[in-house]
């Protein structure tokens, strides 16, 4: 057992890795989530051929914006004040 | 968040251990607000934004966007009410 | 490393907090849950305005009783003997 | 849970490491029940409920909830056996 | 806090820790996300009795084996060397 | 992964903190790649087979998801690229 003036450091120590953590998962499931939405609204899923033609791939660089902008927008109105992505 | 069903094994606890429930808690908020947020984004663009012609969110497309942040934010505290109370009433129950 | 009589003590107090953490995690999920089920079972998607209407707001109230009724009703069925909800 | 890629590296570990590992095994088996119980809660009242009218259950959604909630732990357990033989079939193959 | 020639011993300790709860995680989630994708395949929802049928339990087989399948081929397609399942 | 926004509050940390933290972002990167994978194989199955007479792919479902595991994966580092121009524009303009 850490003697008990050092704890609230452990503890304290224990906070930071802890929110990095939470941080990196958030930023891990915003990712994903953007990549499934965004393959749902512009991937063809006949799977034809194993290539993105031009219109999925111009599909796909303006859903990602979209979703940027959606998702500071949807930051915005929660008034995190944080960057949320 | 409620008291759970571990809370009276815990009242024996020392002050470090308290210390450490509690960052344990603020950090399942955090988590769980960050989880929130990245589904009530997921949810509006999925409901609001249909065209991709452009890079920016068009005028009708931001609307939809604020009405479905708004509307489920309401609807989450609504619930979260409804919630509580089944939760009060199921623990005087016992 | 800690003394090996220690261990055990640290290991039950590990266990503890572990339990904790699960049983905080389910109430987050079971919350999660029915907060998008009922969304999707009563709120209108078309989001013609960001208030909730007379209609939405009653079937808000009667979903979270129904989800509430089911995850009681299966608990029973699992046999858990714990409340669920 | 069956055996993982890693236990071959744990064979060594001494007992205050066993016993920490099967502490983990357990919380995890604690977790997956947790959220299995909370997917089936969803799915079944998803299928089952479509009316809200009035607070409580009907009489016909009752019935829907206990058949597909019977019915899915059946087939759970079917899935298991299947699971089952198959990484049994890998392991020998190896 | 331990001595500085213990850390690596502990901190490798916790990676072996680590990896065998994410390793874990997977296998559940596999199973998770197989059972549940196997019922929408193969099990009628209007849940007209609480019995599996013939014809849903031969589905369901067939339904694991394929998954299988498809697990592997994009385990090879992935290149990862190893066993998925 | 890039800088979180918590990178500032690390650079005075000791060695052995920093080791740990580079533990702590190789093992979200496993469980982020597990779970990548996961997801993929159920979408591939779940867009690619559905026939239930015979145990194993037919040639046509074989083809099916190959192509749909190798779009997907294009599509996930066209993804990345964009996200990662998006968040070092957002980190130039603070």
């Amino acid at each position: 057992m850490a003697a008990p003036n050092n704890a609230p450091t452990v503890l304290d120590k224990e906070q930071i890795f802890g929110m990095a953590e939470k941080e990196m998962e958030y930023r891990v499931e915003l990712f994903n989530k953007l990549t499934h939405t965004c393959f749902n609204k512009c991937v063809e899923k006949k799977y034809k051929e194993s290539e993105l033609n031009m219109g999925e791939n111009s599909c796909i660089d303006r859903c990602v914006s979209k979703y940027w902008h959606v998702t500071n927008l949807v930051g915005q109105l929660l008034g995190t004040g944080r960057p949320p992505m | 968040m409620e008291k759970g069903m571990l809370s009276a094994d815990l009242e024996g606890l020392p002050e470090e251990d308290k210390h450490r429930m509690a960052t344990l808690i603020d950090q399942l908020q955090i988590r769980d607000s960050l989880r929130m947020y990245n589904s009530l984004v997921e949810r509006c663009f999925t409901d609001c934004v249909d065209t991709f012609q452009r890079k920016s969110l068009t005028k009708q497309e931001d609307t939809c966007v604020r009405r479905c942040a708004e509307k489920f934010l309401k609807h989450s505290m609504r619930v979260g009410m409804r919630f509580a109370e089944l939760n009060q009433g199921a623990a005087t129950q016992e």
